[in-house]
């Protein structure tokens, strides 16, 4: 039972930040597809940290500088999106489908790289971080806390206020909801959406450190992050685009996923055979199902998906 | 005079997806040279060049050819997911789909030739319809409930591929992780190669699905560019409420566009399965990246069906290239990474052209000012 | 007579090489990796270090392959390329390569074929019914495949007879090599159980994760068998996957088996002493001996053309192909060295037989609880 | 008639003054060395035909686009006005034409926008509501601070937008087409406002197609003619028919002179028509019966949002009808589809030309067939489009109509002028040649012109022997064009009058609801 709760927190945890990610890119007007990319860029960056900072260093420093390198590598890979959606009026679609593709390819080049330059044999994309990792663990009694369940519910929280009680996030939204109106009265959309595709970035790559660390203590960069990017997005509709229900629906999709692994541990589930593709699968279906009944009236923010352009109306 | 042909060549849509395209190739290659220098200057040349050249690699004619023959076999499948792609764009869809409609169109032919021991037709025929209905959902999803079709098509990729694994798990080897090889169980559903073969070296996975691709890809720019179907689809997709107001069936075309758009990605998994090329691992955790690339495709070609043939063919060209980079130096994802990057640059050509029309129009406006001023003085 | 012919030839082809080695021929060595990548921690692993190892102590080039697709075609297509450059000797680990081998072997009749885990069925494929020498060239081949169950079954022998009685088999895919490292592991509990009349207290979990590598999906799982279900021991068998069990053991210091090679250094990185043994099999000596056969001893004659069955040969543990390792295993009085010489020495004799079929779980009196594909 | 404004510069102290302004865009100069110059505390009109280069003169001073040549002064300084930030600063304010606000916002959120006051990065809305109800006081705009915009009435979104200027401290307010969206009560209080606003010491300047208006409120007037600036009068010293005439170039008849109505048979007959709201439960349309008479305009008149829209598309088939019957030319089409309608003869003047009358994407042409392109004409027994025949067919529309656009057949909808979309719909549906035109405010947003056009087109129709049903929201138009009106009001008709016999007033009322039951006034 505990390992149900660790294991729905840890991942609910992953979609949390990576569907806040998605959502304040999306208020802001950019459809970010990417974020899968993102995850695996975030989770390459705070990876290499865990691999050159000794795990001697106290937990705190350790924390600190694998979040702060997940979040610059995740920030800086999101501009990629930035320049082609907002500079270039790039589709979206397709610059977050080639953020995604070139996500996985650069991060197994660029380990590979790395493994080779130490020694020439090693040609393998995994980083392996045994020791260093244990900095974000504390065992309660049989439920291992993991530092960034609290993240996740700050960041949570957080998102909230910025989204609906601050100036920054109302000209966000507005910048989502009609550009032009924005414009109109002197906020400057390109510099917004760029705030909110940044934001996207940071929590996506801080969402893939978080995904990588999370059962396992070496990760093999050519998996990806296995659709963990495109279930938060699934988390991030689900959610209507509002940080709280998008809460809700991290810990329901976290629980299936959990579900699949951990249900050995229940006597009830065991004997009813169901293959664990199933239980992978559920979040997804069920995401369809919740959209064809909700989207009727979509909250999705107006001008999403719509490059700005000045001269247009 | 000559001026004035310069300038209509430049104008020309074509040309200027020739030269965007061309860009992003030449950059995407600069991009991936570099990096190869970055990890390991010595043989970055040697690499850069293996790619490019993929088979003529092999000093043996022989070789040569037959490697030719597995590029165009995988190109065939590339193509037509790449038709896919553009097909819904230029009705104003966007078909991520293609992906995961590619996944069930092999569970679908796979299914078919080993469990039912059907013939090759019947099999393509089979993913041709599973994909259009897959697509479908999406369809339907968006005409009736507004549901936006990427988000759809995301979802039913991975719920495509779950499916496809379970199903295809019930006609696996009994100890490895493969569907069964179709040569042993049942050869009649292998695409015939009418002699083709012998074109390449006796590549026996050269058949006439090439040629059938092709087809298809000028049948798809017929079907946009020149019929009354191409008209109203492309009506619909611009704008849903016109095509209603004017008695389009507005809902039905989406849902067409949608079947239309996953039954060539259908037929593209059939066209690479059913040539025996590769077995389905029922172990796969993710999505073959055949319907991605088909995108990066779609674009490269400047969303023109036939120019998806050509630029089909260089993606996989490279892709295979990479096959040939020394592999004690730099990993075989260097070909991945260089058509990524294309796609990505390939969201530039649209900036590209406005900008290449906005410079022309400025010089023109110009021009006209000066002619009036002269009129006046 | 045939024999000298090959070499004749063989040597005839490759005189413009310019690498020599102490034999006076030439050779070059290739080899290619089945689907995984060299390093998979399995025998893609294994098998590369040994080609280096060998061809850096005899001055012999070296290069390996890697298919760019899982698929027949690709792999045939590595093996064109490497002997396009060349080489001449060329390593295939894995089942996989039996399309492989039935298409290139004839293709090269210069070139030296080593085929390991190449049993006679994955060799024919398909061609059931035709003479062998026909389904692939028996002139510049030669096969071995192990007999994993063995060393399965020593594991799972000795790691009751430690006194570990909820054991675990985590498999990577369930392909050939690992079923039968599994259904030998859970033969050897069996007996050992039977043996200590603990029959009823015994339990084995048995699942595959459906993939060679851990994450945190397979974590969960093994989080569950151990923290939950009181796992004792796992016995993690197929690449990088005992990532995941050793993960989970480090959390209430369960304990692993390790696979292929001694992977007690590598395992216990995650705590100490986590590993209690390892079920061996000798990809590495069968690499050597295969190497040095054709390099160095012009010896290759008298292997080409067979498809060995490689298990015990000896009395002593250490010249058997298939083995526990005598140092880092966790010897204790209810099991020790001279316990396990015994146990090899009866298996020698042939008193204790350990079923190799690997369609159907093994009968027996201990409980196990086959969980499919978890993931 | 003054010079060209560079000539005599300002001595009068003038709030605004935009001198020799020249703006072009891809194939057309806009703005052609326009001066415009405001004074303080005026309403200053400004009037132009469709593309006449208004809107964009206005933002040009609102600064969304930048002027090739001319410059503008702000109390004779020299000031440059590169993005609406820099307007705000010198306190210029704008009602865009189509609102420039955010629809899911509250009143109070759009109204702050862009100038929020904060502590420590959170919202302080309070005094912000305390300043907005003070205002909508102290001119009668009321609005409800925390409804959401999508919620309310046009009438109370532009409010809105006035309010958002006045919160702004704009001394210069632009008005682009504010009236071409309400409804004519709304339009007089839109009036006062704007005179309590001038009194206040306000300038604004004021963009509108409707001259009536112009004479009502404006104290001077700027016309310009296809992007040139054509001269300032005093509102006062001149009429609608001199300033038509300045606008369009030559004299421009109001009164649409038409001969007495023929009715003939029954084209349309409609009983007890009943269709669902989308917004509130009860029927948008409620038992609805009426008749259309060939070679007779009827004309359905009343206040936007009484079911007007909703009767047209259950007419036109675009929402299925609750119950009731619908027969054309005594063929009962209730269930029939839209294509089925509009082959039997049928042809619809969409409310909504963006929405539903052009495909904004496709060209000129491909929009002239939208409603014929699978006719053997356009389209061969294959399947195949007859390109040749569309382009031809489009062009001698283009000509027939005098629809203008950049690049003529193949110009993209999307970039023509709100007034020649409106053409070309209108040309599309009447070439259709019909039995039955159904025209739902078909000069809106348009210049007089244009709108002359219009009813001479609608009364060309009637005289051919269609029948026209005509949808409108202004009154004069009701009176000028139909033969025959009906108010409706809350989904019912409410009465039906003939408009030689009824006065503005009583319609009036009608149309307000004060009285029922219309008597039959023969
Ligand atoms: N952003 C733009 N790009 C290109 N052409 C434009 C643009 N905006 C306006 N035009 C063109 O400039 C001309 C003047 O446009 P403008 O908006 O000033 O007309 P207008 O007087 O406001 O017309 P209306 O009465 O319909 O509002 C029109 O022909 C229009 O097509
Ligand atoms: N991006 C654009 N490119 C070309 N022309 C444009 C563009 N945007 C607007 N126009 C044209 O410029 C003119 C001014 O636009 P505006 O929206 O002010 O008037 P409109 O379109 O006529 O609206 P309405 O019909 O309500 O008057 C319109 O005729 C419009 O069609
Ligand atoms: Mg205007
Ligand atoms: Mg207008």
């Amino acid at each position: 039972m505990l390992l149900l709760i660790q294991y729905t927190l840890i991942f609910a945890s992953v979609l949390i930040l990576v569907a806040l990610g998605g959502c304040f890119s999306e208020h802001s007007g950019v459809i970010n597809i990417g974020l899968e990319g993102i995850m695996v860029m975030g989770a390459l960056g705070g990876a290499l940290m865990l691999k050159f900072v000794p795990a001697t260093v106290p937990a705190i420093v350790m924390i600190v500088l694998v979040i702060a390198a997940a979040v610059l590598v995740g920030m800086l890979y999101s501009l990629l999106l930035a320049v082609a959606a907002i500079n270039f009026k790039a589709d979206q679609t397709l610059a977050g489908t080639a953020l995604n593709l070139l996500g996985t390819a650069a991060a197994v080049v660029i380990v590979r790289a790395i493994n080779m330059a130490e020694s020439k044999d090693n040609v393998s994309s995994t980083i392996t971080y045994i020791e260093s990792k244990k900095a974000f663990l504390v065992r309660i009694g049989g439920f291992e806390f993991n530092w960034f369940m609290l993240i996740a519910a700050v960041a949570l929280v957080v998102s909230y206020i910025v989204l609906y009680k601050t100036k920054f996030g109302l000209r966000l939204r507005a910048c989502g909801e009609h550009p032009q109106a924005a414009d109109s009265v002197g906020i400057n959309v390109y510099k917004m959406r760029y705030a909110g595709v940044l934001i996207s970035g940071m929590l996506g790559g801080l969402g893939g450190i978080v995904y990588i660390t999370a059962g396992v203590s070496e990760w093999k960069f050519e998996n990806g992050v296995a659709g963990f990017g495109f279930l938060a997005l699934a988390v991030m509709i689900f959610g209507q685009w509002k940080p709280v229900n998008i809460g809700f629906a991290a810990l329901l999709f976290g629980l299936f996923r959990a579900l699949s692994n951990v249900y050995t541990g229940f006597p009830a589930l065991v004997a009813l055979k169901l293959p664990s593709t199933i239980y992978n699968m559920l979040p997804y279906i069920i995401s369809l199902v919740v959209l064809a009944f909700t989207s009727g009236k979509s909250r999705a923010p107006k001008a999403e998906g719509i490059p700005y352009d000045k001269g247009q109306r | 005079m000559n001026k004035k042909e310069k300038k209509s060549l430049l104008r020309n849509g074509a040309f200027q997806s020739l030269i965007a395209s061309l860009a992003c190739i030449l950059i995407g290659l600069l991009v991936g040279y570099i990096v190869l220098l970055l990890i390991n200057p010595a043989g970055a040349g040697k690499a850069i060049i293996s790619i490019l050249k993929n088979f003529m690699y092999y000093p043996t004619k022989v070789k040569a050819l037959q490697y030719f023959g597995s590029t165009l076999v995988k190109t065939a499948p590339l193509l037509l997911c790449s038709l896919s792609v553009l097909f819904a764009y230029k009705v104003g869809l966007f078909n991520i789909g293609a992906a995961g409609q590619y996944v069930a169109g092999a569970g679908a032919c796979l299914y078919c030739a080993l469990a039912w021991n059907l013939p090759w037709y019947v099999c393509i025929l089979a993913a041709v319809v599973v994909g259009a209905a897959l697509a479908a959902i999406s369809g339907l999803l968006k005409a009736y409930c507004n549901v936006n079709e990427v988000i759809s098509c995301i979802m039913l990729n991975w719920i495509a591929l779950y499916v496809v694994n379970m199903l295809l798990s019930t006609v696996k080897d009994a100890s490895s992780p493969y569907s069964e090889s179709l040569t042993a169980k049942n050869p009649g559903a292998l695409i015939p190669s009418a002699g083709l073969s012998a074109l390449f070296a006796n590549n026996k996975y050269v058949t006439i699905a090439l040629p059938l691709a092709v087809v298809v890809a000028i049948l798809v720019w017929v079907l946009l560019e020149k019929t009354k179907l191409g008209y109203e689809l492309k009506a619909t997709g611009l704008n849903k409420q016109a095509a209603k107001y004017c008695g389009m069936r507005e809902k039905y075309n989406i849902i067409l566009t949608m079947a239309i758009s996953g039954a060539l990605a259908g037929m593209g998994a059939a066209f690479f399965y059913l040539t025996g090329v590769e077995q389905w691992a029922v172990t796969q955790t993710s999505v073959p990246g055949m319907g991605f690339n088909g995108i990066a495709a779609a674009f490269l070609g400047g969303l023109h069906p036939i120019g998806a043939i050509f630029s089909s063919y260089f993606i996989q060209h490279i892709t295979s290239g990479g096959a040939y980079v020394d592999k004690s130096m730099y990993c075989a994802q260097i070909s991945d990474l260089i058509s990524a990057l294309i796609i990505y640059l390939c969201g530039f050509v649209f900036f590209f052209k406005l900008w290449l029309n906005r410079v022309l129009d400025k010089r023109d406006e110009k021009r006209a000012a000066q002619g009036q001023k002269g009129g006046e003085a | 007579a045939k024999e000298t012919a090959t070499e004749a030839d063989t040597s005839s082809v490759i005189q413009n090489e310019t690498e020599t080695t102490t034999s006076g021929e030439t050779y070059k060595i290739a080899m290619v990796t089945d689907s995984g990548d060299i390093t998979d921690q399995s025998f893609n692993q294994t098998t590369y270090e040994a080609c280096k190892a060998f061809a850096e102590a005899n001055g012999v080039d070296f290069n390996y392959y890697k298919p760019d697709s899982d698929s027949d075609e690709a792999r045939i297509a590595a093996v064109d390329q490497a002997c396009a450059e060349g080489y001449n000797i060329i390593v295939l680990p894995g089942y996989l390569f039996g399309a492989t081998l039935r298409e290139e072997s004839p293709a090269y009749p210069d070139v030296k074929f080593i085929a390991l885990d190449m049993s006679e069925a994955d060799l024919r494929g398909d061609q059931t019914d035709v003479d062998l020498s026909e389904v692939y060239n028996v002139e510049n081949t030669y096969c071995a495949i192990y007999q994993e169950e063995l060393p399965g079954y020593m594991a799972g022998y000795a790691a009751v007879k430690m006194g570990y009685k909820h054991l675990g088999f985590l498999g990577g895919m369930s392909v050939p090599a690992v079923i039968r490292y599994g259904f030998g592991y859970v033969q050897g509990a069996n007996a050992a159980a039977v043996e200590l009349g603990i029959e009823d207290e015994v339990t084995v979990e048995y699942a595959y994760g459906g993939q060679f590598y851990g994450d945190a999906d397979i974590t969960a799982a093994m989080d569950t068998w151990y923290s939950t279900n009181g796992v004792e021991v796992v016995f993690a068998c197929g690449g990088g996957i005992y990532t995941s069990a050793a993960e989970a053991a480090a959390k209430v210091g369960g304990k692993v088996i390790g696979v292929d090679s001694d992977q007690a250094p590598v395992i216990d990185a995650y705590a100490e002493g986590m590993t209690i043994t390892s079920a061996m099999k000798g990809l590495a000596p069968t690499v050597n001996t295969l190497l040095s056969a054709i390099v160095l001893e012009d010896t290759w004659a008298d292997y080409v053309g067979k498809i060995d069955n490689l298990g015990l040969v000896s009395e002593n543990p250490e010249e058997n192909y298939v083995q526990l390792p005598l140092e880092s295993t966790q010897w204790c009085d209810t099991f020790t060295q001279d316990d396990y010489k015994a146990l090899v020495a009866s298996m020698v004799a042939g008193d204790i037989t350990v079923d190799n079929n690997i369609e159907t779980m093994p009968e027996t009196a201990i409980t196990v609880n086959d969980l499919g594909n978890i993931k | 008639m003054c010079e060209r404004g560079r000539g005599k510069v300002t001595l009068e102290n003038y709030a605004i003054e935009m001198l020799g302004i020249t703006k072009r865009f891809p194939g057309i100069v806009a703005n052609d060395n326009i001066t415009l110059q405001l004074k303080k505390g005026e309403i200053h009109a400004l009037l132009g035909e469709n593309g006449a280069g208004k809107s964009t003169l206005m933002s040009v001073l609102f600064g969304l686009y930048q002027p090739e040549e001319g410059e503008i002064r702000k109390d004779g300084k020299k000031v440059e006005i590169k993005d609406p930030n820099d307007a705000n600063d010198l306190g210029i304010g704008m009602v865009h034409q189509h609102f420039k606000l955010v629809e899911c916002f509250s009143v109070l959120d759009n109204i702050i926008l862009g100038v929020e006051t904060t502590k420590g990065g959170f919202l302080q809305k309070d005094e912000a509501r305390k300043k907005v109800m003070a205002l909508s006081e102290k001119y009668g705009l009321q609005v409800e601070p925390d409804a959401l915009i999508e919620d309310i009435t046009v009438g109370m979104q532009q409010r809105t937008e006035i309010l958002k200027m006045l919160y702004r401290d704009n001394e210069i307010l632009i008005f682009d087409e504010p009236t071409a969206v309400l409804t004519p009560q709304e339009i007089q209080e839109l009036m006062s406002i704007m005179k309590n606003l001038a009194a206040e010491g306000k300038s604004i300047l004021f963009i509108t197609h409707k001259l009536a208006e112009i004479m009502q409120v404006s104290d001077r007037c700027t016309v310009l003619r296809k992007g040139k600036y054509v001269g300032t009068v005093e509102t006062k010293d001149t009429t609608p028919e001199k300033l038509s005439a300045m606008m369009v170039g030559r004299n421009v008849s109001f009164a649409v002179e038409k001969k007495d109505a023929k009715p003939g048979e029954v084209v349309l007959d409609i009983q007890g028509m009943t269709v669902a709201s989308k917004r509130h439960k009860n029927n948008a349309v409620n038992n609805v019966s009426m008749q259309v008479r060939r070679g007779e305009i009827v004309c359905i008149a009343g206040i936007d949002g009484n079911g007007q829209t909703e009767f047209v598309y259950g007419l036109s088939g675009l929402e299925p009808l609750k119950s009731g019957t619908i027969k054309l030319n005594g063929e009962d089409i209730t269930h029939a589809p839209i294509r089925k309608r509009s082959m039997m003869g049928m042809s619809h003047i969409p409310e909504d030309r963006h929405k539903h009358g052009l495909v904004l994407d496709y060209t000129l042409e491909n929009n002239m067939v939208l409603q014929r392109y699978f006719e053997p004409q356009f389209t061969n027994k294959a399947g195949f489009l007859k390109k040749k025949e569309i382009h031809s067919y489009a062009e001698r529309l283009i000509e027939q109509y005098d629809v203008r656009s950049g690049q003529g057949p193949v110009t993209l909808a999307r970039s023509m002028s709100g007034g020649n979309q409106q053409k070309a719909i209108i040309a599309r549906e009447i070439d259709k040649n019909p039995e039955l035109l159904i025209a739902v405010q078909p000069t809106r947003g348009l210049d007089v012109g244009a709108i002359e056009y219009i009813h001479s087109q609608l009364v060309a129709q009637r005289d051919a022997g269609k029948g026209v049903l005509l949808i409108s929201l202004e009154l004069d138009e009701v009176m000028n064009v139909s033969d025959r009106i009906l108010v409706m009001y809350e989904g019912e008709i409410v009465g039906e009058f003939d408009p030689k016999k009824v006065t503005v007033e009583e319609l009036g009322l009608y149309m307000a609801g004060a009285k029922k039951g219309g008597g039959k006034n023969e």
